[in-house]
Formats: C-alpha cells, structure tokens, sequence
C-alpha cells in the first residue's frame, strides 16, 4: 500500500513537467521522459483503482495536513468512486494524448510537454480535493496551462480564443470563490465532510447556488455559457482539443456533484426548473447548432455541449424526480446516468478530436466543404472516424447510449417534457455525425494528397485503443456503475436528508 | 439448449469480427465460405431450437445471462425469452440470412470489399438475433439500433456513389425518428413499471391502475406509450409517411435488400408490436391508428409500384404495401396472423429480391425494366423462381401468400367494426394492385422483347446463385400450409386468439370464393392486356388517370416533404448559429460587454488632461464632496 | 473680542484661498510656489493659534520646522522649474500636459 | 537619566544613522573623480550594513525612543526588513539601466538613501512633528530623485506634478494634524489614539481624521487622488518608480495602521465608510484605466491604483483593529509590483526602451525565463492562485464577505476580472506573438537570480503561508 497515493499522482506529473521546462536539449530524452511520466501516473492511477473498496460510502485513500490554519484551509485529499474514475479518466486521456505528441512537428516541444504535464496533475488535484479552497485552487490554476497551450500553440485566431476562454472561466470560478468565503464565514470551514453538514435559509441558499452554479455552467459549458467553447476548440491544438473537452468540461460537471447538490440541495430543488430548461436548451439547440458548422471541430464542440446537456439534465432532474417518487433509487439512476455521460463523452469527444486533428495535419484544412471521400485515402482513419461519430450520436454498444438511455428514461419520471426535447437527439446527433461523416468520409476525394498518409501504427494503437474502451464501456457499464453506486447513494441520501 | 441460444448470436459476432478484421491473408473466398459456415451452424441451432419448442408444449425459455446494467432498483440484463413465436423468428431469420449467405459469395465475388460485405451482413444478423431473442425493451432497443446501423453502412456500401450515400444517411435520419419515438415509449414504460423486463411487465400489467395515470394530448397513458412504440415500428416498418427511405435504400446490394429490406429487419416492427401484445391489446385510439397506417400503406405504396420502372424498387414498394398488411392486422390485434404473414412474406419477397439480383447480374448491373424483357428463355431457372414468388405475393391460390393474405382479409372481415370493414376494403383494392404490379413486373421482364441490345451475351447465373433461389421458391411454395401452427401459435402472455379457422380444405375453398379471388382473376386480366399484350385504351388517356398518374408518380410527395423539412431544418440551424449563437450571446453578451467596458475605458482615458490644475480641481473637489457628504450626515 | 474661532476660520480662508489659487492660476507656475507657501502659512496659523490658546509650546515648535521644510520645498520647486525651463523653454503650466490619459 | 535615555535612544536608532552617514559619504565620493565608481557599491554596503544592524539591536519589547517620539516594535521592524529588502533589489537591479543613461551620479544613491529614510522614519515615528519630517524627508528626496533624468522633459513633468500635488496633500494632513493638535493638546499619536478612546469623539476629531486619510489615500494613490501615479511612474526614471511603487506605500500604511488601530474612530460610520467608498471606487476606476493603457508604465500605475482599493478595502474591514489582511496585502502587493518594475527595468537596461505594451510582443522568445518571471508576477497582481496574490485577493474579499458585504465583494471581485484583461494582454504578447529580434543577447546571470528572487517567494508563500500568516497575524493583531 502506497501512502500519500494522491499527492504523489499530483505532485508527480506537476514537478516533472516543471523540470521539463527547462530542459530543452534532446528531443528523444524529452519524448521518452513525458511518456514515461504519462505512463508512472497512469500506473498509479490504475493501482488506485485497484486499491479501492467499492462498497465503502467515505471518502478513501485520505491526506488531511493543516495547510493553513488560519485561514480553515486544509490540504485535504481523498476520493471516492466518482472522482477515481475520473481521476482514471484523466490519466487514461493524459497518457493517450503523450503518445499522440509523439507524432507532432512543434517548436518548443518541451514546454508543450510540461504543460499537459501540469494539466494533468491539476487535474487530478481538482478530482480528488476535499476542502473547497484546495479545490479553488486546482481549479483556477488549471486554466493556466490551459490557457497557455490555446495561446502558444494554438492556431490563427488563437489569442482571441484564449482569452476568452481564460477571462470567461476566471469570471465564473470568481463567484464560486465568494461562495465558498460565504460558505466559510457561516460554518468556519472548507471541508467537504462539513459543507455537507451545514445548513443554510433558502435564501442563502438560492444565491449560493446561482453563484456556484454559474461559475460550474461556464466550465460545462451550459447554455448561454457556451460560447467560449467553439472558439477555444478551433483554435487550440488537437491535444489541447482532446485535453479540453475529455477533461476540463468535466471538471465543470465534476463540481456540480461534489460542491453545489449536496450542498445547497434546496437552493437547486427551488431554482432547478431554470437549469433544466437550459439544460434541454443546450440538448436541442446546441445541437441544431451544430449540424451546419462548416469547421469539424466547431462541429464537435457543439456537439460536445449537446452532450455536456444530457449531463446537467441528469443533474437538475432529480429534485422533482425526488417529489414524484421519492425514491433514492431513481436519483441514483439518473446521477449515474449524467455520470456515465461524463466518463463516455471524455472519450469519444477525445477520439473525435483526435480523428479531426490527423486529418487537419495532413490536409491542412478542418474546413468540411474541403474535404470529401477520405475513405479513399486513408481507410483506416475513416472506419474508426466513423466508428466514433456513430458512438457520438448515442449508438448501443458503445459507451454514450447508456448514460443517454438512463437520463431520458429518468427523465420522463420527471416530465413527459424532459423526456421528449432530450430525446429528440437521437435525431440531431445522428444528423450532425453521420451528416458530417457523409461530407467527409464518404463520396470521391477532394484534394488528392497522393503518398500513404493512412494511420501509421502509433495512431492505429491510440484509435484502437479508444475505440475498445468504447466499445468495452458500451457492453460492460457496470464496472463503472459499481464503482459510483455507493458514492452516489451517499452524495444522494445527503441530498435528500437536507431537503 | 439455453448454451445453443448463447452460441447462435456469438457465432455470428465472432464470425462478423474475424471477417471484418482479418488480414490479407483470409482469402474471399474462404471468407465466405467461413461466415456461411457459421451462420449454417447458427441456423441448426436455432432448428433443433424451434424443433425443441414444439416438441415440449408451452416451454418458454427465459433467462438473463448477462446484466448490463445494475444500479439498485434497476436492472438491464441481456437474455432470451423463446417461445414459439420467438423460435420461428429465429429461424426465418437465420434460414434467409444463411441463404443470402451463399447467394452473397457469388454475387459479392467481384466486389473489392466483399469481406466487409460480409461483415457486415453478420453483423446484421448477429443485431436481428439480439432483437428477436430479446426479453426486454433495452435488449430490444440494442437490436433495434444494431439492425438499423447495419442497414445504415450497407446501404452506403458504395460509398463512392453520391445516391447511394445520400440514401443511408436518410435512412439512418428517419429511422432516428422512429426511434426517438421508441424510447420514449420505452421510458413511458418503465416509469410505469420500473422495469423493462417483460416478464415483469406483464405479470405487473393488470395491478396497474389505468384510470388513474396522466394521460396526454387526450391520450391514455397506455396509448400514448403504444403509440410511440408503434411510431418507432413505423419507421422500421416503413410505414406511411415514414417509409421514404426503403426504396432509396434500394441503393444497396441486392442481396442485402433481400435480407435486409424485405424479410427481416422491416419486419422487425412487426414482430415488436406482436411481442409487446399484452400491452397492445390494451389500448383502444393506438390499435384504430394502426389500423388505418397499415391498410393505408398497404393500399397506396402499392400504387407506386405500378409505375415503377426500377426492378428493385417495384419489389420495395411492393415490400412497403405488403408490410402495410401486417400492419393492418396488428391492429385488429391478429398478431399471429400477421405474424404468419411475415412468415410468408420473408420467402417469397427475399426470392423476388435475389431473382432481381440474379437479374441484374445477368444484365450487368442494369436495374431498368423498361430495357429488360423476354429473358424467360436465357434465364429459365431464375424465371420460374421469379414466377414463383409473384404468384405467392398475389395471393396465387395454394401458394403460401394465398394463405396468408386470405387469412388477413378474413380476420379484417370478421372484426365488426367501421374502421376494419373500411380497411378490409383498402385491402381487397390493395389485393388487386398487387396482382396488376407483380404480374407487370413478370411481363415486362420476362415476357415480350428484349429491349435492353442483344440478348445472346445473357446467361444464367452459376448454381451458387440459383441454389438459393430454389430453396426459396420451395419455401415460398409450401409455407402457406403451416397455416394451422400460426393461428394456433401463442405469444408470451397473450395467449391465443381465437381466430376463426376450421381447417385447411374449408379454408381454401373460402378464400378461393371470396371476394380476393375476384381481385385476382380482375389484376391479371388486366396486368396482361396492359402490360403483356401492351394494348392501348383511350380511357387510360384522359385527364384524370393521367393526373391520377402523375399523381402516384410523385409518390405522394413524401420525399419532398422531408427533403423540405431537412433543409428547413439546416436553415434553420445555420441561422440561429449566425444570428442567435454567434450574433447574440456571443457578440452582443459575451463580447459585447467587454467592449462597452472597454469604449467606458476609453472615455474615462480620454478625460484625464494632463493638466496640473485639473488634477488639483479634481482633488479638492474629491475633498468637497467627501467633506460636504459627511456634513450632510452629521447636521 | 477676537476669539480662537475667529482665527481658526481665517486660517481655514487662507487656506482655502491658496488652494484655489492653485487650481485657478493656469498660467504661471511661480504663483503655484507662492500658493503653497500660503497654504502652509495657513497650517502654521493654526498651529500657533492652537498653541497659543492651550499655552502649549510644542505647536510653535512645529511651526518652525514647518517652516525649515517649506523653504527647503521652495528651493526643490524652483530648481524643478529650472529643469523644466531648460528642456521646455518655458514654465507655462498650460503647456505641461505630456503625460495624460 | 536623559543623557542615558538618549545614548540608549541612539544605539537603537543605528540603522538610521548608519544610512544617514552613508548617504552623506556617497554624496560626497559622488563628486569625487577617482571613487565615483564605488557609489554602488557603498550603497549596497550601508543597506546591508543597517539591516544586519537593524536585527543585531532588535527589540524584545517595543520600545519608545527619543521621548517617545519614535517607537520600534515587532511591526515596525517587520515593515522595515521587507523595506530593506526591497530596496536592495531596487537597487541591484538599477545599476545597468542607470549605468546606460548616465545616472548612475552619488547624488541619485543618496537621494534614494535619504528617501528610504524618511520612510524608515514614518514608520517608527510616534510623534507628529518626527512623522511630518519624515514624509517631508522621502517626499522632497522623490521630488529631486523624479527630476533627475534633465534631459527627460516627461521628467521634470512628473517631477512638478508630483511636487505640486503632493504639497497639497502634506498641507491637507498638517491641517488635520494642527486640529487633532488642538483638540488634544498633544503632538503624540499614541496619546491622540488615547484621547478618543478616553473622550467622546468629536467632528473636529473627525474632521482632522478625514483630512489626515485624505493625504493617506494620496499617498497610496487612491482614486479620485490617483492622477499623479501614472503620470509618476511614467515620466520618472525606473528605478525611482521603483521606489515609488513600493516603499512610501510600506510606510504610509504603517502610517494609517498607527492612526488606527485601537482608536474608537474606526467605529464611526462616517469615517469607515470613506474607506470603503474610496476603496470600492479605486477598483473600479483603476481597472477602467488601466484596461485603455497602451504604456506598460501607466498600466502598472492604474493597476496600482486598483490595487490600493484593494488597501483601503482591507483597511475598512479591519473594523475590528485587524490590520494583519491590510498588512499582508500591502507587503504581498509591494513585492508583485517590484517584482514587475524591476523586471521591466532589467529589459529596458538592455538599450531596448520597454515602453509599450506592444514592446513585450515575442519576449518569451528572446528572455525565456524573464517572461516566465513576468508571467508569474503579474498572475501574483491579478490574484491568481498559485501566487501570493492569490491569498491577498482572498483574505480582503474574505473580510468583506464575514462583514456581510457580499455584493461588496462580488463587485471589486468581478473588476479583478476585468483587470485579468489587461494582464493576460501582456502576456499573451510575450508568449503567444511572434517574436522580435533585437534581444538576443542573454542577461547577466546575476541579475536574473535577483529578479527571480521575488517570483520565488511569491510561490513559496502561496504554498506554505502558514507561518507567515502566523507571523502577520500575531503581531498585528
């Protein structure tokens, strides 16, 4: 048994990538050193999955140091079943995304690399802090890098783009911030085990959550929210791509679960009709959005936040599931089920990515009306591209149908409403994918690039990857579902019990 | 037993992945020759299955072995439920998808991607199997989906052909449409019962309390959730208006359309009405819509077919009418009978199909049948299977489609009610114009004068083609006279109909002294004058047949009306993208508000002079202020 | 009788006084020097007034180093208004916007 | 027993005297031909040598020197340690760029020695008239220190703005003192703080009170008194603004802590509220104002002001004489804008003058590490976490938030995002645009330790505060 497990998956990849900032001599040290690294995390995070005991309700593998006494804030780790996943999530997508940097021509490479290094262990600090400030911070400090890897590598409208994204997210976390202080000036703590605890008027309540909510909507990102999103994806590498919406937004959904249900459940049982209606919003518009988006990953990005919609229904439902049946097991369902949404969209949103940006490195254009038929050309890309915009629009079998079967089946518990507008993207998923897979894959090549530009092995083993783990989430859900059950009968008896 | 039911659709899998992902190495052949193989050992399981069923009466097979998902209360598990009505699904399906098998070895030989081909078509009947065996509404769904990708890829599967791709995204979208209606049928379900299991289901289905649940748009509860399942079969059914995308899913190869198009996977709406009978039979609106959509379909998707000139479309449009009878029957709750039409139908429609592709192998890839005609003599074996098959679909008597179709009619007629006797009669007229399209199909092939160059260079087509043929044609023959096993045959907690049958030699002489016979007799007729001796009437000139004509010839518009709507819809989404998304939020909101931060900024920048005695004003009038509002507050 | 209140008030016009001159003067920078001497004139009024009344000799005290630092302001003043002189040629205060905005 | 008083007294006060003599010494090699180029060197000398001396003769108890006119105590010594630190950087990191304009004069060491005396001396005066001198010693030093470029004309600009100004604000206090003078008959603020706990506080005390803050805010450049400060930083040579940024700000903080704490004004509505106003209205007028700066001078003057909001805030939420949030922000604050000043100092020795915003474009390329320094200060001045700044934002908006000033809070909160604008600006052109040939040669080594000095600390505090947060909040509470 390891102890400091979590700190050492932190602190690891963060030091490193700090070293790697300023090393910048051999390219294949630099190479094999980040993978390496990748791979140390990986293997740790996968240990940590092993270790952990399913059926146990706390919080496991805890560090609790006082911090900072004077101020409550307490350098408090743990994890539960949610946040092991996704702390597997992340390391899964982190070590993915070193192996396709291999592949990429960039100057600086070194401090690319240490970037997505610190990204990934502030990441994982985020998914597995318990006190909220600790958590404030991870979170904050996660744009950084972020923001950094849009602004430097990213493409021609890059700066634009990563501004946006960093003031628009800074604005939000400001609000959860002055949360958190008020939060703080009422209990006198920052623990997660207390702000469950604490009670609070309706009042307080209510604005505590718009606070906390919109700060978590912008990292989502929810409707309105959204608009920062198209840009940074555009704009950003693919592996900032992939990084980006595998595991950033989910930080964003993350924090919903962890610090504003459980928290100030009557605020959001009083308030929830709202974020359901922009939750459905972004369900059916974003996703109409998306079907004429000319640039692939504009595309994939709305559809990321169509998706991200089905996650905070999940979410936002359950209060008047609770009223209609108050039975615990139907929130259970439909937690699971905005939670399965989460794991599955971070890796098909990864994959999609991925797929757009090999075809971006080799025919220097995102542009859908340039491109045609690249089944042509490159097969292999095209089958696993297709592969993955069918499990994008929620085929069976793949790992997205069972978060949006659970969340539409709740969802009509709740209203028949719900149930309908969501529903409805089985149809404009499957119009913008398989639309976009039309224009793309199918039909006579466009711009004939004429030498083997197929997938070389690495990229073969990477989709290949991808695409098992799909497939495997698809057929075998309940390895995740064991894993969240207890934690999310926890977070949900602790929502009830306050309402 | 049970380890033969998990081996038929493992089979099918292992056989779907080792062709699809093979190497170089695995020859086509021998690919072929692997998959059918397998499918052959799959489909003497599923015999020995449907022999075991019978031999042992009222033995259900139900079982779960494997959960999918448990998440306390909920439980979604994959398994089986066979009874009789399963077991012979089973066994259709595999017998035609095995013969398509062998037929596809032959006729895919020249294809570059004859692996994936077969891939696929496992695939295919690796979902079928999955629908069919299922024992819940996920499983099902699973299915549902699986077949309609399947269909979906091989549609597309010249994915170089602009039509071609164009008619599977079609497909797959107003397939989406019925499934989207699917699921919310099956949540309405579950929250009724909170439980997908059918077993469940119906032992739960007389506790519930139907006067008390919401009802919607003056719907029932019940009726509602039927409807939107049948809403989902519709669109697999192709039922009116959802049955735009079977014809152009013609687009296909042929061998799939027989498989896919024809006998099994439209079909599948059929046979999830006919499983979820126990709930069906409950609703009183849904039963009446499905009536009408059937007879309906039944009646004017025949029509088209009568101006088709493409040799598969004919034969999809015919599928589309002869899916409208099933339909039609589901409605008046004859689900056996349907079902017994579905039976029938799956034979003589796959040989019509793999004739046509015979056919048009022939002719090198000519689909025209105003280029075709007099091939009886170069294709002799083809002709008679063809032959065959048009006699069973028009309800020939003695053949298998008599059986069935008559069946039909007869329930319709004794189902007192308006709506029936109405549907009866689009039937009967339905009857006929499928007498006047399947004879002028064999006409105008068979019959006449080649039109299409010289004829010599035509040859029949090797025995791995026609062996099939002739194995359906016997099928096609003789099915019909199981007539007695699908009236008696019950369903899952349905139970029995009493359907009124007295034995097979009453029941010919009725059905050949009822009113279809008439039909008959008036189709042929008229199929030949018209179509065989190509004589001309003034009448057929006028005005209205020739509006009438050319009203048929649109087909009703249906194809418009979605090209329109997905156009609007993309119209639709690029102007909120423009003006809502872009236009709005994005640039009046959220950036909007920086740059009126930013023009304050710049006003405020431009304020401050530079000059010594404005910042000296400026700071004793701060002090002034300060001063005279704290005085304020204090006097 | 002139009372304590009479003086601090002078002082206060005083001061008031030489705070308008210096935002009304806009022309030349000599009178701003002077303004300032008044105004801590003005401080120093107040401060010998104070000491006066209360009989406290610490005020005066004040006074005299205010004044020691007001000569010493002066002196910095002018040799300010010299420097500026010679890059600008003038001592207009008028023309002493470079810096804004 | 005066006599004695008086050596004890002296022996206290050495540091002082030790930078007075040194001071004097420098101006006098400075004229010197053959030691001039010592200046530097001496001047170091005598920082260090008063520092060290400074902690050989540190108090255990506070004591009063001078009859009571100057007091040390575990605040005023912390204040004065972080004052000699800062100016020793300010003054390693000048050289070169004064060394290139030829102000590298004795006068410039001397003047800047006699400055951070004055501000030595506000901080431990306990006296009006020893705090008057004080103010009036670094205030006249900065006028001749800001003049000091004579070929400049922005120079001597600033210089007579900042003269004029900064008159009228000395004046405005010694009016508030003459009346607090009057009142209590009394020079001593320790007494002045004991007359309003002892008698009800009158609107003369009030009065005076507002016109002491009103010079306070002066100093700190508070908005609506904030117009010298861009024009200051602009037109003065770096290195004073240095100065200027940082030190003064140090002892006038001191200067308001003194004046405070304990003394039953702060109760008073009409007098809190002034900090609050001053403070919610300098957040937002500086980040308006800086957000439309095109010079990174004037950018770092508005943020300042902005900042100084931040200081007032704090201050009025130290209702309950809790100085330690003010404290800690005014010394995180120093330290982030030295941190910036000597950074842009150290690129502009470099005969490349930093003037624009537009002149960082492509810096990352040519001074990697620097640009990694600037980045991670000014994240520091944004509040960013993983800087210190991040705790100084927090604690302020923390205070704010326990005194049930939420929207408060939310407000200036949402400015700092506002402000993230122009930060990211800067650094968005050093890292993300393309790069400008002209820097390529590499710094000397030396500077780069002592400019990364600050940066370091500024991690190393976010991640262990807790003993200086201990240590603020012991002694200041």
């Amino acid at each position: 048994m390891i102890s400091n497990i979590l700190s050492l998956l932190i602190w690891v990849p963060i030091l490193s990538g700090i070293i790697l900032y300023f090393y910048n001599r051999n390219e294949k040290i630099l190479n094999i050193y980040n993978v390496l690294i990748n791979f140390f995390v990986l293997a740790l995070s996968i240990y940590l999955l092993i270790n952990f005991k399913q059926d146990v309700e706390a919080f496991q593998f805890i560090e609790k140091y006082n911090w900072i006494n004077t101020l409550n804030i307490q350098y408090f780790l743990g994890v539960d079943g949610i946040s092991t996943l996704l702390i597997i999530l992340n390391t899964i997508i982190f070590f993915i995304v070193s192996i396709y940097n291999l592949n990429l021509k960039i100057d600086k490479r070194n401090q690319y690399y240490a970037s997505f290094l610190i990204a990934n262990g502030l990441t994982i600090g985020v998914f597995s802090s318990l006190d909220a400030i600790l958590f404030y911070i991870f979170f904050e400090a996660l744009l950084i890098p972020m923001f950094l890897i849009i602004g430097i590598w990213g493409g021609a409208n890059r700066i634009y783009a990563s501004i946006k994204f960093f003031i628009y997210t800074f604005f939000g976390s400001v609000l959860l911030l002055i949360s958190f202080l008020y939060i703080n000036s009422k209990i006198s703590s920052f623990d997660i085990n207390y702000l469950y605890d604490a009670n609070f008027t309706l009042v307080e309540q209510e604005w505590l959550f718009i606070a906390m909510a919109i700060a978590f909507a912008i990292k989502i990102p929810m409707f309105p929210f959204h608009t920062w999103l198209p840009d940074a994806h555009v704009q950003a590498p693919t592996s900032g791509s992939v990084v980006l919406a595998a595991i950033l937004l989910k930080v964003g959904a993350y924090g919903f679960i962890r610090y504003v249900l459980p928290v100030v459940p009557i605020g959001a049982m009083s308030l929830d009709i709202y974020f359901i209606i922009l939750s459905l919003i972004a369900i059916a518009y974003v996703g109409l959005i998306a079907i004429t988006q000319n640039d692939m990953k504009k595309l994939i990005a709305y559809s990321s936040i169509s998706h991200m919609g089905f996650v905070t229904l999940g979410f936002f439902i359950i209060f008047q599931l609770f009223e209609k049946t108050s039975n615990v097991d139907d929130l259970i369902i439909s937690l699971s089920g905005s939670l399965y949404q989460i794991i599955s969209h971070g890796f098909v949103s990864a994959s999609l990515f991925i797929c757009v940006g090999s075809i971006y490195d080799r025919y220097k254009t995102k542009k859908i009306s340039d491109l045609s038929g690249l089944l042509n050309q490159m097969p292999v890309y095209s089958w696993f591209f297709l592969f993955f915009a069918l499990a994008n629009c929620g085929l069976p079998g793949t790992s997205s149908f069972v978060g949006e079967l659970l969340i539409i089946i709740s969802s009509f518990k709740a209203n028949f409403i719900y149930a309908f507008i969501s529903s409805s993207t089985l149809i404009i998923s499957a119009f913008y994918s398989l639309w976009l897979v039309k224009r793309v894959i199918y039909g006579e090549i466009k711009i004939d690039l004429d030498k083997n530009i197929d997938a070389n092995n690495l990229e073969k083993l990477i989709l290949f990857t991808l695409a098992l783990i799909i497939i495997i989430l698809g057929i075998y859900p309940d390895f995740i579902m064991n894993f969240m059950n207890t934690s999310l009968r926890h977070i949900s008896e602790t929502i009830i019990f306050k309402l | 037993m049970e380890l033969l039911l998990l081996f038929i659709p493992l089979l099918l899998l292992t056989s779907s992945l080792i062709v699809g992902l093979s190497s170089n190495n695995l020859g086509k052949i021998s690919a072929g020759i692997l998959s059918s193989t397998l499918v052959f050992v799959a489909l003497i399981f599923s015999s020995i299955i449907l022999f075991n069923i019978y031999k042992h009466e009222d033995q259900i097979l139900y079982e779960n072995f494997y959960n999918w998902i448990s998440i306390s209360s909920l439980e979604i598990g994959i398994g089986y439920l066979i009874d009789k009505f399963s077991a012979v699904m089973l066994f259709v399906v595999l017998l035609i998808s095995f013969v398509v098998h062998v037929y596809s070895i032959s006729y895919m030989s020249e294809e570059k991607d004859f692996k994936r081909f077969f891939s696929y078509i496992a695939l295919f009947t690796f979902s079928m199997i999955l629908l069919v065996m299922s024992n819940n509404l996920i499983q099902l769904f699973i299915g549902w989906e699986g077949v309609g990708l399947v269909s979906y890829l091989l549609i597309g599967f010249f994915y170089k052909k602009e039509s071609a791709i164009k008619a599977n995204l079609k497909a797959f979208l107003i397939n989406r449409i019925g499934d989207m209606f699917f699921i919310l049928g099956i949540a309405m379900i579950y929250a009724l019962f909170d439980s997908f299991d059918y077993r469940t289901i119906f032992i739960n289905i007389n506790k519930v309390d139907f006067e008390n649940l919401d009802s919607y748009f003056g719907l029932s509860y019940l009726d509602l959730s039927c409807l939107f399942l049948f809403i989902g079969a519709m669109a697999k059914s192709a039922q009116i208006p959802l049955h735009v995308w079977l014809p152009d899913s013609m687009e296909g190869p042929t061998p799939i359309s027989a498989l896919i198009h024809a006998a099994t996977m439209v079909t599948a709406g059929i046979f999830m009405v006919g499983r979820l009978s126990p709930l069906f039979e409950l609703t009183d609106f849904t039963n009446s819509f499905i009536l009408i959509i059937g007879s309906s379909t039944a009646l004017f998707m025949g029509l088209i077919a009568i101006y088709e000139n493409d040799i598969k479309r004919v034969i999809a449009y015919s599928t589309i009418s002869q899916l409208g009878y099933m339909v039609a029957a589901l409605g008046i709750s004859a689900y056996t009978v349907s079902f017994f039409h579905l039976f029938t139908h799956a034979f003589f429609k796959a040989l019509l199909f793999l004739c046509a592709g015979s056919i048009i192998m022939s002719l090198h890839h000519n689909q025209d049948i105003t280029k075709m005609g007099g091939l009886r003599s170069k294709l002799p074996v083809t002709y008679i299977c063809f032959l065959i098959g048009t006699l069973s679909i028009i309800g020939f008597p003695l053949t298998s489609g008599f059986f069935s179709k008559d069946l039909i009619l007869e329930v319709m007629l004794d189902n007192n009610s308006t709506i029936s006797f109405v549907s009866y009669n689009m039937l009967l007229i339905g009857a006929l114009v499928t007498v006047i399209y399947s004879l002028r199909l064999l006409f105008i092939v068979f019959h006449g004068d080649f039109r299409g160059g010289k004829l010599s260079s035509i040859k029949e087509q090797s025995m791995i083609i026609l062996l099939p043929l002739i194995l359906l044609a016997i099928f096609s023959l003789f099915s019909g006279y199981l007539i007695k096993t699908f009236v008696d045959m019950p369903i899952y907690f349905y139970g029995l109909k009493d359907i009124h049958y007295e034995g097979m030699l009453p029941f010919i002489s009725h059905g050949i002294l009822s009113p279809a016979s008439i039909a008959l007799i008036t189709g042929f007729f008229a199929a030949k004058i018209l179509y065989k001796d190509e004589r001309k009437f003034k009448m057929l000139n006028s005005a209205i047949t020739i509006k009438l004509k050319s009203f048929i010839q649109t087909k009703y518009k249906f194809d418009e009306l979605f090209i329109y709507s997905s156009n609007k819809t993309k119209k639709i989404s690029s102007l909120l993208a423009s003006k809502f998304d872009i236009g709005l939020i994005d640039g009046f909101i959220v950036n909007g508000l920086p740059k009126k931060i930013n023009k304050l900024s710049q006003i405020l920048k431009s304020l401050s002079s530079g000059y010594l005695y404005h910042y000296a004003f400026l700071f004793v009038f701060s002090i002034v202020v300060i001063f005279g509002i704290i005085l304020a507050r204090i006097l | 009788m002139i009372t304590m209140t009479h003086y601090l008030v002078f002082s206060l016009l005083l001061f008031c006084i030489s705070i308008a001159g210096i935002f009304i003067n806009r022309k030349n920078i000599l009178l701003l020097l002077m303004s300032i001497e008044l105004m801590l004139l003005s401080v120093n009024t107040n401060f010998i007034v104070f000491s006066h009344f209360s009989n406290d000799i610490t005020g005066q005290v004040f006074v005299f180093f205010i004044l020691a630092v007001a000569a010493a302001e002066s002196a910095i003043g002018l040799a300010i208004i010299v420097a500026l002189y010679r890059v600008k040629n003038s001592i207009e205060i008028n023309l002493i916007n470079k810096l804004k905005g | 027993m005066i006599i004695q008083n008086t050596i004890t007294s002296l022996f206290h006060f050495m540091p002082e005297i030790i930078l007075s003599i040194s001071s004097m010494v420098i101006l006098l090699i400075g004229t010197l031909e053959f030691l001039k180029k010592y200046v530097f060197q001496l001047t170091i000398l005598s920082i260090l040598l008063a520092s060290s001396f400074s902690y050989m003769v540190y108090p255990e108890t506070a004591l009063s020197l001078f009859n009571a006119s100057i007091v040390k105590n575990d605040i005023t010594e912390f204040f004065k340690y972080i004052c000699y630190f800062i100016f020793l950087i300010q003054v390693l990191i000048s050289r070169k760029y004064l060394n290139i304009r030829k102000l590298d004069s004795g006068e410039f060491y001397s003047l800047l020695i006699f400055a951070l005396i004055g501000c030595l001396i506000i901080i431990s005066a306990d006296n009006l008239i020893v705090l008057f001198l004080g103010i009036e010693l670094s205030s006249l030093s900065l006028y001749s220190l800001i003049a000091l470029d004579k070929s400049n004309s922005l120079s001597s600009e600033a210089a007579i703005k900042y003269f004029v100004l900064s008159i009228i604000a000395s004046a405005i206090m010694l009016f508030g003192f003459s009346y607090l003078y009057g009142l209590t008959n009394s020079l001593s603020i320790s007494e002045i703080i004991v007359f309003s706990n002892t008698n009800e506080i009158s609107n003369l005390y009030l009065f005076s009170y507002i016109l002491i803050f009103i010079g306070v805010a002066f100093k700190f450049a508070v908005a609506p008194f904030h117009m010298w400060l861009p024009d200051v930083y602009e037109g003065s040579p770096l290195p004073v603004t240095n100065f200027i940024s940082s030190i003064p700000k140090i002892a006038f903080f001191v200067l308001a802590y003194k004046f405070l704490d304990g003394n039953n004004i702060m109760q008073i509505d009409n007098f809190h509220n002034i900090f609050l106003f001053l403070g919610i209205f300098s957040v937002i007028v500086g980040n308006l104002y800086a957000l439309a700066q095109k010079k990174i001078m004037r950018l770092i003057a508005y943020s300042g002001v902005a900042n100084s909001g931040f200081i007032f805030l704090a201050l009025y939420a130290a209702i309950e004489y809790n100085f330690s949030v003010s404290a800690f922000y005014v010394a995180s604050y120093s330290f982030a804008t030295v941190s910036l000043i000597s950074l842009v100092t150290y690129i502009s020795s470099k005969k490349y003058n930093l003037v624009y915003i537009k002149d960082f474009k492509g810096l990352s390329a040519s001074l990697g590490f620097i640009s990694v320094l600037f980045m991670v200060t000014l994240l520091s001045t944004a509040g960013i976490p993983l800087t210190v700044g991040f705790y100084a934002k927090y604690l302020v908006i923390d205070s704010l938030i326990s005194k049930d000033l939420i929207l408060v809070a939310t407000l200036v909160i949402l400015m700092t995002v506002v402000g993230l604008y122009y930060y990211l600006r800067i650094i968005w052109f050093m890292f993300f645009e393309p790069g400008i040939n002209s820097l390529v040669n590499r710094g000397d080594k030396l500077s780069v330790l002592i400019l990364s000095f600050i940066p370091a600390i500024i991690i190393m505090v976010f991640l262990f505060p807790e003993p200086i947060f201990k240590y603020i909040f012991n002694i200041l509470t």
